[in-house]
């Protein structure tokens, strides 16, 4: 069993955002990593894949599954950042200004929606109606389409609306977020048992993730033209280097694959969204993360 | 006889909570509650309101959509059945739209239609409608001649031939159309909540999925299911009532 | 039961000419390719019962649909009561091969169908129709549905509903064929006794040449298609005969012999 | 529909539809709906490509395997419950409800209890078609002529004998009508499966194409399908036809 | 056309009831609460012709399956060639009141159904097939399907199939039930040669009381439900009489009036 492919559960298809991981994904195979990978339509999919056994290792970010359910589950690697932006029409020009207004967000307990509570808290202001409507391209389409005035979405998704109709929408300010939004996750009992696939994983993951903040066109260049990602249609390929250099910019990755620093954001960030029960100050790093495969590739 | 096929259908309901049972308490996998277990959860959601005002919210796109297909449904039904024209034009349209994958026309209702009641309504009409229309057109068509000839030798008009000859004549297939346009109107409806806005029940099931509270998403897969089936023997209690001499009993008896 | 008839009158062919219910002039009938009806014409007297005769397929369900009015001649023109018929009319009740029966409507709506048609009062039509229920011997029945008959009530219950509109003209397309022979002697005598008591005109199809020479005032004998009248031969009014002896007949036998005489001759 | 004495054929309209579509799409209306002629040149585009390729060989395995085990399944439980009244009144009510319930809702327990692979999409597709299948084939043999069962039996047929030489194919009527409905049935199951379980072949696409606004990739997609379950649906609709002259006369 | 016989063999009753094909010794038959047979007894001689007339519903079906072995008494017992009944034979063959012909097989093949459930070679089924199939006069049909033929035509074939398999006992529900009157005629003809050449028992459901005395050697009259053997008539052989007489025999008339007076009282 230990020598077969590892399973990885996506929680989205293959797209221009997952082109750094397929791009680690092919430096991991160099390496000897023998994997396979299968794309779920949520990342909530995900982690019922890896709880259930059915799948090795998944995207998303389990702290509620962690805490309730019996099985352990640890992190092993930060993907990405909760970097999304309040774009709203014009009628608003700051986050105040959303005080008892409505707002759409992806879903209840997910992301947008503790980015939400959060800002509620730090801004001391009360959203209106919230509305719920999965995917930030959604979003962005009822946004143009006039149904909503406010809502929170991805970087990608945000610089989109912003090229095509800059001039209708306003992206407020907002406090930074160091939060994750994807991670990396495995039962512990089968990172164990495969320390040493995990590790060549997590380095080939740290490896591209540093390359990228030094030069984000590395990932179309090292994308593999008959990969998932290479095989887009052209209109989103165009786009790979756009989008990572501004996703480095914006401090989307953090070249340092989360670690320590990310699991006390978490922590924080996840209890004021409620996902988390108890004081963030409380909970033990070891009991959510299993750091030594990111230990191991730093050194 | 009946209180055999009474105590075969007790029967089999308990295999097959019994074997989820067993199966949760194994378990199969950790986010596979047990039958008990999912029952509380019900029983809570039902004891604290949640389950209502989910319902309430679920029940709204579906009824307006089941109500809009079956009348718009078995009107255009009707005259495709009745009117050549209509037939040759129309039907085509649905005999596609039946065999169409509509759930990958979800994301696209969103954006033309947002994310409000008109979609979800829009969905649940778009699964109900096409086999509805079918239906009710096939069962015009096929209305028996001499029906029709022994109300014209009696000297019915037009409309009522329509009304007292062809429509009760139709009436089976077209309530065998309407049961399973109701159960596409019910996946329509879920579908809709899973895929464009989580509200009412599909709530529930995403909310308490993200929650990682399985027993509570069991439980609403469960009323919902429960739901579909009451509604259908509402309906099938509605065709006795309304047209009696339709129920014949088992051929081989 | 019919009692014996004393009525000792003797029918002389063509003496009610004068009076027809209902002429069939030139009648021709393509379906598509098929021929059925070439160049038929027939009369049938007022207060009489005419049987047609012929191999199966020949066209006779087609002639009695053109006399109700159901189907229209490719050529020629029936008249009934001297009046050109363009559609069903109120003159004129069909009782279906098949008996049309509405599955979901109970005997008592079926027998009344005809009147709520011609938009009687439901008390009224019920009443009616309940009448003739009795008639036809299915008393008890009214609240049956057609599953819940055999195929001879069935057939009775159509045969109430045609009398119940109380048309001067009974079209009746082998209306006894699914009763047993039993019965069906029974309603034969039914018949008779009906033709006699109400001045209706009958027209009868069957296949039987026992039936036909034994209720019919005249039978027209069709060809097999393209169907015209071969023959008309008018019984003698066998009906002053007692109708226990009237099968050893030889008047009615050499008018049987004479009838299968002309038809073996299609039979292969 | 006869125009000028001359017969046009049933599906014929479709061609004015898809007139309406070029026209709704030239105007510009919404770009949803981009113009037919654009999506058949982005459809001759795509058709070749590897991606389009892999699609359509998952979705079409998929779609197979499921609509195999339904019919494999599916006609004999059903002629078994027509035959027998213990199995009918222990499966129907089972039957009636799977036939109505939203299966959508149950697919999140397929996930757990088969896994998220293709084995879910088939067993997804599968409950999609199987249940009318089962119904169907169960109605056909229900409304089998008496006699001809009894004729068998009085010339000495034996049960298997019965079954292949009398129940199938009297039921065949009954039997192609209930996999016709059930194949388009299976079409939507299995882009159901794709779309809620894991992300693969054309659900893949659809989702990738919606979710970038690829507005001609995406119906271009859905007319290969559209047509895919078309054709399913009338070829087993022409094999109806040709057991129709003995349909009527049982 | 079966030609006049000269054979003036007369029957007398009771003369061969030591050879009985088929003996039914006090069958009683019960579905749930309705009881349609009750002790019946009867004996059917070998190579004869029995008819078994009675009302509607009075068990003539039942009991001709009970014989065929397709349904169980529920108290008494079959003999078939002196072994007692279990389960359908080979000794029997039934020809069914509607045909049960497959609608999906050709002529050819619903003729040789039986010789194929038999396990007869196919060549051979269906040489010894299209003998049968010509006999009955339906050369040149072997590739036609069950609806290209008219009623009387499907008839033959399940004729065809039940004297294809070579059984010696006949069981034949109402066979000409559902074709015309004159094509009736035409069969009942057939019949009588058959009962001649082939040594064959035959039992005969019908309606029809000039039918079974036509073509009967003897006739049980079954009274209505529960149904025992009221009166067993063997008519005397009227074959040697001309064809297109016998309907005006007396001797023929008497036993048909007989019939009919002792069936009567049971049509209300
Ligand atoms: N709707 C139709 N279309 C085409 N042909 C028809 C139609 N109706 C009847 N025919 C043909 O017309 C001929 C006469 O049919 P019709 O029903 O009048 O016969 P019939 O004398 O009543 O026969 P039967 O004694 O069997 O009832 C038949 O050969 C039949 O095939
Ligand atoms: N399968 C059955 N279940 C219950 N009752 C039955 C069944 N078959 C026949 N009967 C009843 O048994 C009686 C005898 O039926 P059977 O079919 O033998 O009559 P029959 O003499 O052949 O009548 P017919 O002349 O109408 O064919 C009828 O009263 C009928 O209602
Ligand atoms: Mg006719
Ligand atoms: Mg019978």
């Amino acid at each position: 069993e230990a020598a077969g492919k590892i399973k990885i559960a996506l929680a989205e298809t293959p797209s221009d955002e997952l082109a750094a991981f397929f791009v680690a994904l092919d430096r991991a195979k160099a390496n000897g990593l023998d994997y396979e990978w299968t794309a779920f339509s949520d990342e909530e999919l995900a982690i019922q894949a890896v709880l259930s056994g059915q799948m090795d290792i998944g995207f998303g970010t389990p702290y509620a599954a962690m805490q309730r359910s019996k099985a352990p589950i640890r992190i092993v690697f930060q993907l990405s950042k909760l970097k999304f932006f309040p774009v709203t029409s014009k009628k608003y020009g700051k986050l105040e200004d959303l005080n008892g207004e409505p707002i759409m967000l992806h879903s209840r307990g997910g992301g947008t929606d503790s980015i939400a509570n959060v800002i509620e808290e730090k801004m001391n202001i009360k959203f209106g109606d919230r509305s719920y409507v999965p995917g930030s391209s959604n979003r962005v389409a009822a946004l143009m389409a006039g149904q909503t005035d406010a809502t929170i979405i991805d970087l990608s998704n945000k610089n989109k609306v912003m090229k095509i109709a800059g001039d209708k929408f306003n992206v407020l300010p907002m406090f930074e977020v160091e939060a994750s939004d994807e991670a990396l996750f495995a039962n512990l009992d089968w990172i164990k048992n495969n320390e040493e696939d995990v590790n060549i994983f997590v380095s080939a993951l740290l490896s591209v993730w540093q390359d990228m903040t030094e030069d984000p066109s590395i990932i179309s260049r090292e994308t593999d033209p008959n990969g998932p990602i290479g095989q887009l249609p052209p209109e989103i390929l165009g786009n790979l280097d756009e989008f990572y250099a501004a996703a480095v910019q914006g401090g989307l990755y953090d070249p340092d694959g989360g670690g320590l620093k990310a699991a006390q954001a978490d922590f924080d960030w996840y209890a004021r969204a409620g996902q988390l029960e108890g004081d963030p100050s409380t909970l033990k790093v070891e009991d959510f993360w299993y750091l030594a495969p990111l230990e191991q590739a730093s050194r | 006889m009946v209180r055999r096929s009474f105590w075969l259908k007790i029967v089999s309901a308990l295999v097959l909570f019994g074997a989820w049972q067993v199966a949760g308490m194994i378990p199969v996998s950790y986010a596979f509650p047990t039958f008990l277990e999912s029952m509380s959860a019900l029983a809570r959601m039902a004891a604290d309101g949640t389950l209502f005002t989910a319902y309430l919210e679920t029940l709204r796109p579906l009824v307006v959509g089941v109500a809009i297909s079956a009348f718009l449904g078995i009107g255009l039904g009707l005259w495709i059945g009745l009117s050549s024209r209509f037939d040759w034009l129309f039907s085509p349209i649905f005999i596609v739209m039946q065999a169409a994958p509509l759930a990958a026309l979800i994301p696209l209702l969103v954006m033309a239609y947002g994310i409000g009641l008109t979609s979800k309504v829009f969905v649940v009409c778009i699964m109900a409608m096409p086999v509805i229309v079918l239906n009710t057109a096939g069962a015009v068509r096929n209305t028996p001649a001499s029906l029709k000839e022994m109300g014209r030798s009696f000297l019915a008009s037009d409309p009522e031939i329509i009304v007292k000859i062809i429509v009760p004549a139709a009436s089976p297939v077209i309530f065998s159309g309407l049961r399973l346009g109701v159960s596409a109107g019910f996946i329509g409806a879920v579908l809709a909540e899973l895929k464009i806005t989580p509200t009412g029940v599909g709530d529930i099931i995403t909310y308490s999925r993200s929650i990682a509270d399985y027993p509570a998403m069991y439980a609403a897969i469960f009323s919902i299911i429960l739901l579909a089936v009451l509604f259908l023997n509402l309906l099938e209690r509605l065709e006795v009532y309304l047209f009696e001499g339709n129920v014949r009993g088992y051929a081989s008896d | 039961m019919v009692m014996p008839q004393i009525k000792e009158v003797v029918d002389v062919p063509g003496a009610q000419e004068a009076d027809n219910a209902v002429v069939a002039r030139g009648i021709s009938k393509t379906y598509g390719s098929v021929e059925a009806l070439k160049n038929l014409t027939l009369e049938f007297p007022r207060g009489q019962l005419t049987s047609l005769l012929g191999p199966s397929g020949c066209g006779k369900t087609t002639l009695l649909k053109i006399i109700a009015g159901l189907l229209q001649p490719t050529a020629g023109e029936v008249e009934v009561n001297g009046k050109p018929v363009t559609g069903p009319g109120s003159d004129r009740a069909f009782v279906f091969q098949d008996f049309a029966l509405l599955p979901w409507a109970n005997v008592l709506r079926n027998a009344a169908f005809g009147l709520e048609l011609r938009g009687v009062a439901k008390s009224e039509r019920e009443a009616i129709a309940e009448k003739y229920i009795a008639e036809v011997g299915l008393k008890g029945f009214e609240k049956a549905y057609p599953h819940e008959l055999s195929g001879g009530m069935r057939q009775r219950v159509g045969l109430a509903r045609a009398l119940a509109v109380d048309a001067d003209v009974l079209l009746m397309d082998e209306p006894f064929s699914a009763v047993d022979e039993q019965t069906r002697r029974k309603f034969q005598e039914d018949l008779l006794n009906l033709v006699k008591h109400e001045n209706k005109t009958f027209i009868f199809v069957t296949h039987s040449i026992e039936e036909a020479v034994y209720v019919s005032d005249q039978i027209a004998i069709l060809l097999p298609r393209p169907s015209r009248v071969s023959e008309i031969i008018r019984p003698a009014d066998l009906r002053h005969k007692n109708v226990d002896n009237i099968r050893r007949d030889p008047e009615y036998l050499d008018i049987v012999d004479s009838i299968w005489a002309s038809l073996r001759s299609y039979v292969e | 529909m006869i125009v000028f004495g001359y017969r046009l054929p049933a599906m014929s309209s479709l061609i004015l539809w898809a007139l309406v579509w070029e026209i709704v799409g030239r105007l510009g209306l919404t770009f949803f709906v981009p113009p037919l002629s654009e999506v058949v040149v982005t459809l001759f585009s795509v058709i070749g490509t590897a991606p389009f390729l892999k699609a359509l060989s998952e979705t079409a395995q998929a779609f197979a395997a499921g609509v195999l085990a339904a019919v494999l399944i599916g006609i004999p439980v059903g002629i078994l419950m027509g035959k027998s009244r213990l199995v009918d009144e222990l499966l129907l009510p089972w039957v009636n409800m799977f036939l109505s319930a939203p299966l959508t809702a149950l697919v999140p327990v397929l996930m757990v209890l088969f896994g998220f692979g293709m084995k879910s999409i088939i067993i997804t597709t599968t409950l999609f078609a199987i249940w009318i299948i089962i119904l169907n084939a169960r109605a056909g043999v229900l409304q089998i002529n008496r006699s001809l069962v009894e004729m068998a039996r009085c010339y000495g047929a034996n049960p298997f004998q019965a079954f292949y030489k009398i129940y199938f194919w009297a039921a065949l009527p009954e039997i192609l009508g209930g996999v016709r409905i059930g194949v388009i049935r299976a079409v939507k199951g299995v882009i159901i499966g794709q779309l809620l379980i894991s992300i693969v072949g054309f659900g893949a696409l659809f989702e990738l194409y919606a979710n970038n606004f690829l507005m001609a990739h995406f119906w271009a997609v859905l007319i290969v399908l559209f047509a895919m379950a078309f054709t399913v649906s009338e070829l087993l609709a022409y094999l109806e036809r040709r057991v129709s002259y003995y349909a009527a006369s049982r």
